[in-house]
């Protein structure tokens, strides 16, 4: 096991630079700079000269590359331009409400997606198992912002069981977590039904029945244990769709995540802080393809020994 | 009055009524008040400050005078300065400060604080917003004593109080930027009602009660400020009690505001004057007779009726009725056969093509895209076709900066809300000859001596009086050359519960909303 | 039976590099080690062994389908060895294949004629307006009907398949068919079909073919020669009835011995051999039969024994 | 030998579903297995012989496969007869069953001994201790070298042979009456077949087993078997002692079969093929099912399925002439 | 006995298609997904004709009226007929779905069949430049490519055109790598064929259901990701009706005028759901084990 992570750490080396790379380009090729954007209305020229001066914006653009690089090196990752404050402890704070929130979805997704899947599988072609893939569908369907509306409208002004967001505490973002996993869940569940019907179909499934074993241990015991090796490789990408979703999820319910973070860096063309948020993300995302991909090995010996 | 503007119109009597204070009971003490803000604030430095943060500034600082409160027209009123007289030739001002005011910190507040802010702002690193507003205007600034500040302007300039009274001018205690160093911009120390407790980046700025504050002591305990980016939400976490003041709401969100017994809807004419500048220096805008055509093909009363519920009001130059030094003339009249006449003599009778650019992602003013697709329409029916492009505000200011020659934009969307609250900031900086791209924001790039002359003699004028007959003049000409299309003022409306009294609504006409001493939550 | 060798490989061996345990420790599987052998025109060669004997390797090894690790392969005189794959294409029409699987060699979004027409345009034989003929005539030729070739394979059975595989063959009329384990995959009943067809085909055709089989039974039928396969190397190699009649080598007499007898009154006249075939990673060291040979002497452990004509026959084996 | 029969099957009739047509994989088996022989069932692909064997365990799935019709009688019950819960206590205690592919037939992520235990503790109410111990020793009984390493190794560590041996250990560990080997060496390699085979023979013998074992090869079923029944297309075409079976066989099929089969020893060189393909089970051709493919065929065989006469002692076969030879 | 005796009865002959048609047509949500996709492509086809107001032409007066006769569907924020302005999306969402999902699948599919047939460090690199692309959460791709191009029609299709590049590379790779084991592409190397000719012949057309499937499945994720970037404003620009953008622009009155937004996400919805019932059906026609 152990070379295998580490040749996927290396791997990671290349990527990361090319994500650095790709969101510095990204952004400088876009019109406008921050400067502008900063210099208030007036737009005074002397004003906006000196805001680029201050930020180093003058320089060309390899020097301020490498100038990034060298500091993301030594672990500063500079400091924000629109507002001063340095970029790190701004993006963890929000990076942590973003973990915890596609977190909390992640795991309302699983549950009640692998639930579903299973079921499904076992009784495939049943009232439920179609029902439950059209609700798991539906899920999937609507766009998760405007979920995250009707949701709100329901269960924080109709009836006010939760909060209407806003709040970084566990409670608060149950609603928001809803709407994320909502998605998510729909794809763990038609994944986990799929490789159920799949391994159902094995031969040592029919030698474990042949042997008298009862279908809820058959079920449980073996089948769902050798199923959840493809599943575990969805939950790397299912986590990232997370990450994706949560942009809007976010601003619907007023969440301080990484989501509003990029956006307003984006739109306030504040290089670091877009840079650096790209990068954590892509940095968390592929460590938890790897974890998942460890995960892999857990649930399948043959990975694990060979 | 077809069904719409019903519903519409007698909101507004309602909403007005709730603005007066209520004399019948007794302000009661304590309490916490949360308002939404658009967004995060940037940081807290008066001068340097950028958008959302001048909302805590005004709760945390002062400054030599201030827009008095709970105002209809933004008038001026002595703050940490008692009394103020100006020279004969208006160009010396000499203030005599308050005594026995002091900053959160302990330190006094004396005329060391007033040099040591114009020091930085005349010398040091142009700031943001503060620099822009006295450089080339302050000639030099004395303090003979601790009581008393005396500045020499460069010429006379009437409304110099208005700059004084605007939040980039108000006073950071010296001490506390020597203790905190760099980091002052987070920790601001002013002599406001409330002092700054804790800024968390993404979730709240919490201010409390200045128990010391000069004016007495305000009633509340805290003010929290909360992002909320999203109108729907800040609608629903007003009305499921996480919010008690929850500004830039939309006209149609009022009747539902009135219904709910513990919601109020608060609506004030805004700064904003909508226009479409039009880039004289591309054909046909060149054509007096084709801009002038223009202005006449919109219908100003329409817009002001349905789009906004008849709570906007039709603008006759680049002021909103809200701003001091607004004239009080004749808007175009809607005469889409005159439009025609014009284009007709200007041998543009079959019509022509333009591209309008706005602002796409990040403006906060909700309506404006609306507004664009409907006098689309308008211009059509005189056989003009304008096409929409919307840009997103960094790429936009980087199009608007650029000089004649690289100057892409035709026709831009343009709501310059002055924050001084007064006429010359808005000319100076939109319609005078060398306001032109890239030094200023006269995207028009309208050039006329006559204007100019006008705008200059309004300033320095001593006599009130005579000061706005030179601006109604300037206004007089610029509606004739109609470097714009001129169209509305909009209102700012915003919700909060019922319990919480004597809000302040940004006299000047902005869309920021905040608590002062006087404002109390009724248990 | 010595007329000219169509096929000769010299010392031909296929190492592959494969990583072993946790801490990437590399070891070398020898597949194919240092092989000799020849085909000799319009002879079938049997070739014989169990899984993992390098049988299958030493066929696509032949076929150049992968590339040597050491040693020659003479096709009719020309060293192939060495060629470029671009060169090699020409040869390729006179080496023709058949695979087992009847369902995986045929490409399931081709129709039978294409499938077999392609061999004809790829090689450009005849002109292209003769060419639906020719496969027509192949098709026949395997006992299938023309109007077949528009039809797509998952519209036949197992043994049909195998017919259009031989037909796709027999197109180019190739001088040497290499077939690997073609009736593995049959029944009974379907496998006599394709043997009967081969027999009709290398009689009429004279063809020459190496058949590759894990079937004694089968390779019996089909073959003039046989060559027995162990551990990546020939045990023995010799004619067939000489074979049968009486195998030298431990391991071939094991091998033959192991065969159900289809005769209840005939039952087990040899004990079956004892132990597993061992890793190719790590082979037993000079024969690697030694561990389960009944004759085991001290000589076979230290020292490799080498192909040395004993009667018709050549076996590596110290008894000879 | 033929005292009241372990296992008697009349008139089974199994059938599939598939695209909306009905394959008739089983249509009307009958045969007993007798204690303490071993009777070999042949039969090319699709002649129904796996689905007997799946019928009487019932793990027929459905969809898209259900047993329709017929009575299985084991011990004098009918299995079809038992509830779920019974049929479990069945299977594996009273009939055991090893199947074709190792490699597949046992789960990929638990070691051999978990899966052993798991299946002893459920049927013979023994500790977990006990378990692995009796597991252990059956392991020695089928000649596996270390059976500690076998026992904590995972089923992809071990070869074809190895596995089978495994499989044979764990059925034969819950003692059942009758153990069912469905084409057990057919993955094997021909030198691993023979020590299975011989094992199966000894564990016979030893503990006197009956054994019921499918397979296509004829040269394993003259090896190992006492009786043998001849299936083609779903039904039983020839039922007789192995002796007679090779030496004077009286369905025209099993005589083509016989002559097709490419034998080590048999010095005529002449190979016999047998022309066409096996029926399409869902519209099977009226009367004998080998009809097409007989060149014996009489206008009568047209008419009606021939019955099972009897041709010699404890010798059936399903054909309107038995025992003509063919030319 | 003649060596080719009687010739074997073939089984009855269907043409390939014909099989799958008649699968196709039995399996249900194939059925729903067809039906509802079929009513979509009408609208984006016929739009223009069908819808009974001009979408871009409304009065002020009518403003954010709810449903009626007049209105089937309620008017927009400034009285545009929001069931026209549906009808209208229709096509503008359709032509970004497929030029969108068209992009992606042709850059995938060369990206993963030259990775997955030619391996080695062809096939390290391109992946690296796979995991870079999947290393940013979909919508913070699409987000920044909008943002170096600026928001607009075109640029909302190439930015969820590359964004979907990622997933048909590893589909069409997975199935090339699979393929390429098989005993019939060792065959074609046996004959000599090119290797081109191996890709276009052999690899490419039997990667096809896979592929077919991912496409319908992609359509519903390009759709939900345009409407999600004009959620952020950065989508396609006003006055062109698109649902995503007439969506989020209604969503300012959801609480008021819930109509004006609850309409557009009804189409988003239905038509995703189309797209991924159709999507279900194709793979259980084409996966032949699914034979239930």
């Amino acid at each position: 096991m152990l070379p295998y992570i580490l040749r996927r750490l290396i791997h990671l080396i290349p990527v990361m630079i090319g994500v650095t790379l790709c969101s510095f380009l990204l952004l400088k090729l876009a019109p406008g700079d921050p400067a502008e954007v900063l210099a208030g209305i007036e737009a005074n020229p002397e004003v906006i000269e000196a805001i680029r001066r201050k930020h180093g914006l003058d320089q060309p653009l390899p020097v301020q590359y490498f100038y990034y690089l060298g500091n993301l090196m030594l672990g500063d990752f500079g400091k924000s331009i629109s507002t001063g404050l340095d970029v790190g402890p701004m993006m963890w704070r929000a990076l942590i409400v973003t973990l915890k929130l596609s977190a909390l979805g992640l795991v309302l997704a699983l549950v009640v997606g692998i639930v579903i899947g299973a079921v499904a599988a076992v009784r495939q072609n049943s009232f439920f198992d179609s029902t439950s893939m059209l609700f798991a569908l539906f899920g999937a369907a609507m766009p998760n912002f405007w979920l995250g509306l009707l949701l709100m409208w329901t269960l924080s002004v109709t009836f006010p069981i939760f909060p209407a967001g806003g709040g970084t505490d566990l409670y608060s973002l149950i609603l928001p977590a809803i709407t994320l996993g909502t998605g998510a869940m729909a794809l763990i569940a038609r994944m986990t039904r799929a490789s159920m019907l799949e391994v159902i179909r094995q031969d040592y499934i029919r030698t474990a029945y042949a042997n008298g074993l009862s279908p809820p241990i058959v079920i449980i015991r073996h089948a769902l244990k050798n199923a959840m090796i493809p599943i575990s490789t969805v939950i790397g990408l299912q986590f990232g769709y997370l990450l994706g979703g949560s942009v809007a999820t976010e601003i619907v319910f007023a969440v301080p995540g990484v989501g509003q973070l990029l956006v307003d860096g984006i739109l306030a063309r504040d290089y670091p802080v877009v840079q650096s948020t790209m990068l954590m993300v892509a940095i968390i995302f592929v460590l938890v393809n790897l974890i998942t991909d460890i995960s892999y090995a857990y649930f399948d010996p043959r990975i694990r020994l060979k | 009055m077809t069904r719409h503007v019903a519903w519409l119109g007698g909101a507004v009597a309602l909403g007005l009524m709730t603005m007066l204070p209520a004399f019948a009971d007794e302000p009661q003490k304590g309490g916490t008040i949360t308002i939404a803000i658009a967004g995060d604030p940037e940081h807290f430095d008066p001068p340097d400050h950028i958008n959302i943060g001048a909302l805590t500034i005004r709760m945390v600082h002062e400054g030599l005078v201030r827009f008095k409160p709970f105002s209809d027209q933004a008038e001026i009123e002595p703050s940490l300065a008692e009394s103020w007289d100006v020279s004969e030739d208006g160009k010396t001002w000499t203030f005599t400060l308050r005594d026995g005011v002091t900053f959160h910190d302990g330190t006094p507040f004396t005329s060391a604080a007033v040099k040591h802010y114009f020091d930085r702002v005349m010398t040091g690193e142009m700031t943001n917003k503060g620099s822009p507003l006295f450089r080339g205007l302050v000639e030099s600034y004395q303090a003979p004593d601790e009581q008393t500040i005396v500045f020499t302007l460069s010429q006379p300039h009437s409304y110099f109080l208005h700059r004084l009274a605007h939040e980039a001018s108000f006073f950071n205690s010296p001490e506390a930027e020597r203790v905190h160093g760099e980091d002052f911009i987070f920790n601001p120390v002013g002599t406001g009602p409330f002092r700054f407790v804790e800024f968390v980046p993404g979730q709240h700025v919490i201010l409390e009660r200045n128990a010391a504050y000069w004016r007495g002591e305000p009633y509340l305990d805290q003010v929290i400020q909360k992002p909320v980016r999203e109108v729907g939400t800040r609608l629903l976490q007003l009305e499921a009690g996480q919010l008690h003041v929850a500004p830039l709401l939309s006209e149609e969100m009022i009747p539902r505001l009135e219904e709910s017994p513990d919601l109020e809807s608060v609506v004030t004419l805004s700064n904003r004057a909508f226009r479409i500048s039009l880039n004289t220096t591309k054909k046909p805008f060149d054509d007096i007779r084709v801009r002038q055509a223009l202005n006449y093909a919109i219908n100003r009363d329409e817009l002001t009726e349905f789009l906004f519920g008849g709570l906007a009001v039709a603008i006759p130059g680049g002021l909103s009725p809200k701003t001091a030094g607004f004239a009080d003339i004749e808007p175009y009249p809607y005469d889409p056969d005159r439009a025609r006449e014009l284009l007709e003599q200007a041998e543009y009778g079959d019509g022509f093509e333009f591209t309008l650019t706005l602002h796409g992602a990040g403006t906060i003013m909700p309506k404006d895209l609306p507004l664009a697709e409907t006098i689309q329409q308008y211009l059509q029916a005189i056989g003009v076709t304008m096409n929409l492009q919307t840009m997103e505000w960094a790429a936009m200011r980087h199009e608007g900066r650029q000089p004649r020659e690289e100057n892409k934009l035709e026709a831009s969307f343009e709501q310059w809300p002055p924050s001084t609250g007064e006429a010359s900031w808005v000319f100076t900086a939109t319609a005078h000859t060398n306001a032109v791209p890239p030094n200023g924001v006269n995207r028009a790039f309208y050039s006329s001596p006559v204007f100019d002359h006008l705008l200059a003699t309004s300033m320095a004028q001593r006599d009130n009086a005579m000061r706005d007959e030179f601006l109604r003049g300037a206004q007089l000409v610029l509606r004739e050359d109609a470097p714009w299309v001129f169209l509305l003022t909009p209102s700012v409306v915003a919700g909060k519960r019922s319990n919480v009294q004597n809000f302040v609504f940004d006299p000047v006409g902005g869309v920021s909303t905040w608590a002062n001493e006087q404002t109390w939550l009724r248990q | 039976m010595t007329n000219t060798a169509l096929i000769k490989a010299r010392d031909l061996s296929k190492h592959y590099t494969v990583s072993t345990g946790r801490f990437g420790a590399k070891g070398v599987l020898k597949a194919v080690d240092a092989v000799d052998i020849d085909v000799h025109e319009g002879e079938t060669l049997g070739l014989v062994g169990e899984s993992g004997c390098g049988k299958t390797t030493l066929g696509r090894l032949i076929l150049r389908l992968i590339e040597a690790s050491g040693g020659s392969i003479e096709f009719a005189g020309v060293d192939l060895t060495a060629l470029p794959q671009r060169l090699v294409k020409p040869y390729r029409k006179d080496i023709q294949f058949i695979f087992q699987d009847p369902y995986a060699s045929l490409n399931p979004r081709m129709t039978v004629g294409t499938a077999i027409r392609r061999n004809l345009d790829i090689h450009g034989i005849g002109q292209r307006r003769e060419r639906p003929d020719r496969v027509a005539s192949v098709l026949r030729q395997v006992g299938l009907m023309p109007e077949h070739a528009g039809r797509y394979p998952h519209e036949f059975s197992g043994g049909q398949r195998q017919r259009i595989a031989i037909a796709r063959a027999l197109a180019t009329e190739p001088r040497l068919i290499i077939a690997d384990e073609p009736t593995s995959a049959l029944d009974v009943s379907i496998q006599a079909q394709i043997l009967e067809l081969l027999q009709g085909l290398k009689e009429k055709l004279g063809l020459t073919l190496m058949f590759i089989s894990h079937d004694m039974g089968v390779v019996r039928q089909i073959a003039d020669r046989v060559a027995v396969m162990y551990l990546g190397k020939i045990v023995e190699i010799g004619s067939k009835e000489a074979f049968f009649a009486k195998p030298l080598h431990p391991y071939s007499v094991a091998l033959r011995g192991s065969v159900p007898v289809p005769d209840p009154r005939n039952r087990e006249t040899v004990p079956p051999l004892e132990g597993e075939v061992p890793s190719p990673l790590s082979p037993p060291s000079g024969c690697r039969f030694h561990p389960r040979c009944t004759h085991r002497m001290p000589r076979c452990r230290d020292k490799t024994p080498h192909l040395r004509p004993s009667g018709e026959r050549d076996v590596a084996c110290f008894l000879y | 030998m033929s005292s009241q029969p372990l296992l008697s099957v009349r008139d089974l009739q199994t059938q599939f579903v598939s695209d909306g047509r009905v394959i008739k994989a089983v249509d009307g088996v009958s045969f007993d297995v007798r204690p303490g022989e071993i009777l070999g069932i042949v039969g090319e692909s699709g002649s129904g012989k796996s689905v007997t064997a799946l019928s009487v365990m019932g793990l027929i799935p459905w969809p898209p496969g259900r047993v329709v019709g017929g009575s299985i009688m084991f011990e004098g019950e009918d299995l079809r007869a038992k509830t779920q819960a019974q049929m479990r206590r069945v299977r594996g205690a009273g009939i055991a069953m090893v199947f074709q592919e190792p490699r597949t037939a046992m789960n990929p992520v638990f070691r051999i001994g978990e899966q052993m235990t798991e299946v002893i503790m459920l049927h013979r109410k023994m500790s977990r201790a006990e378990a692995s111990g009796e597991a252990r020793s059956m392991l020695d009984r089928v000649h596996i070298a270390e059976p500690g390493r076998v026992m904590s190794a995972y089923p992809f560590e071990l070869s074809g042979g190895m596995l089978q041996r495994v499989m044979i250990a764990m059925e034969l560990a819950l003692r059942p009456r009758l153990l069912i080997a469905d084409e057990p060496t057919t993955a094997l390699d021909v030198t691993i077949q023979a020590q299975i085979l011989r094992l199966i023979r000894e564990l016979h013998d030893e503990f006197d087993l009956t054994v019921l074992f499918i397979t296509h090869d004829l040269g394993v079923i003259a090896q190992l078997c006492d009786r043998v029944m001849v299936m083609y297309a779903g039904a039983v075409v020839e039922l007789s002692p192995v002796d007679a079976l090779f030496h004077s066989p009286a369905h025209p099929y099993t005589r083509k079969l016989l002559a097709a089969v490419p034998s080590v020893v048999d010095t005529r060189n002449t190979l016999r093929s047998i022309a066409g393909d096996v029926p399409d089970l869902a519209d099977l051709p009226p009367g004998c099912r080998f009809y097409d493919r007989c060149d014996l065929r009489q206008p009568e065989c047209r008419l009606a399925i021939p019955d099972l006469r009897k041709v010699g002692e404890d010798h059936t076969a399903r054909c309107v002439l038995p025992n003509a030879i063919s030319p | 006995m003649t060596d080719a005796s009687l010739s074997p009865a073939v089984r009855r002959h269907q043409r390939p298609m014909s099989a799958f048609w008649r699968r196709f047509s039995t399996n249900r949500s194939a059925q729903i997904g067809f039906l509802i996709v079929g009513v979509y492509l009408f609208f984006a086809a016929f739009g223009p004709w069908v819808a009974p107001y001009d979408p871009l032409a409304g009065s002020l007066r009518m403003r954010l009226a709810p449903p009626s006769t007049e209105f089937w569907l309620g008017t927009d924020d400034i009285g545009r007929d929001i069931l026209s302005r549906i009808i209208y999306g229709a096509r503008v969402s359709f032509i970004i779905m497929a030029t969108a999902v068209a992009i992606g699948l042709v850059i995938g599919v060369l990206i993963g069949v030259v990775g997955g047939y030619f391996g080695g460090i062809i096939d390290s690199i391109l992946m690296r430049i796979i995991d870079v692309m999947l290393a940013f959460p979909s919508i913070f791709l699409a987000i920044g490519i909008v943002a170096a191009l600026g928001p607009g029609f075109f640029n909302v299709i190439v930015a969820t055109g590359l964004f979907s590049v990622p997933q048909f590379a590893r589909i069409a790779r997975a199935s090339v790598l699979s393929l390429k084991e098989r005993e019939f592409v060792e065959a074609a190397h046996a004959s000599g064929e090119s290797t081109f000719n191996i890709i276009s012949l052999y690899l490419l057309p039997n990667s096809l259901a896979p592929l077919m499937v991912q496409t319908t499945l992609r359509m519903s994720t390009v759709l939900l990701t345009a409407a999600a970037l004009s959620f952020l404003g950065l989508g396609v620009q006003p006055p062109t009706p698109e649902w995503g953008a007439m969506l989020s622009n209604g969503r300012t009155y959801v609480m008021i005028a819930p109509h004006v937004a609850t309409y557009p996400g009804l189409a988003i919805f239905i038509v995703v759901i189309g797209f991924n019932l159709l999507g279900d059906g194709l793979r259980d026609t084409l996966d032949p084990r699914m034979k239930q």
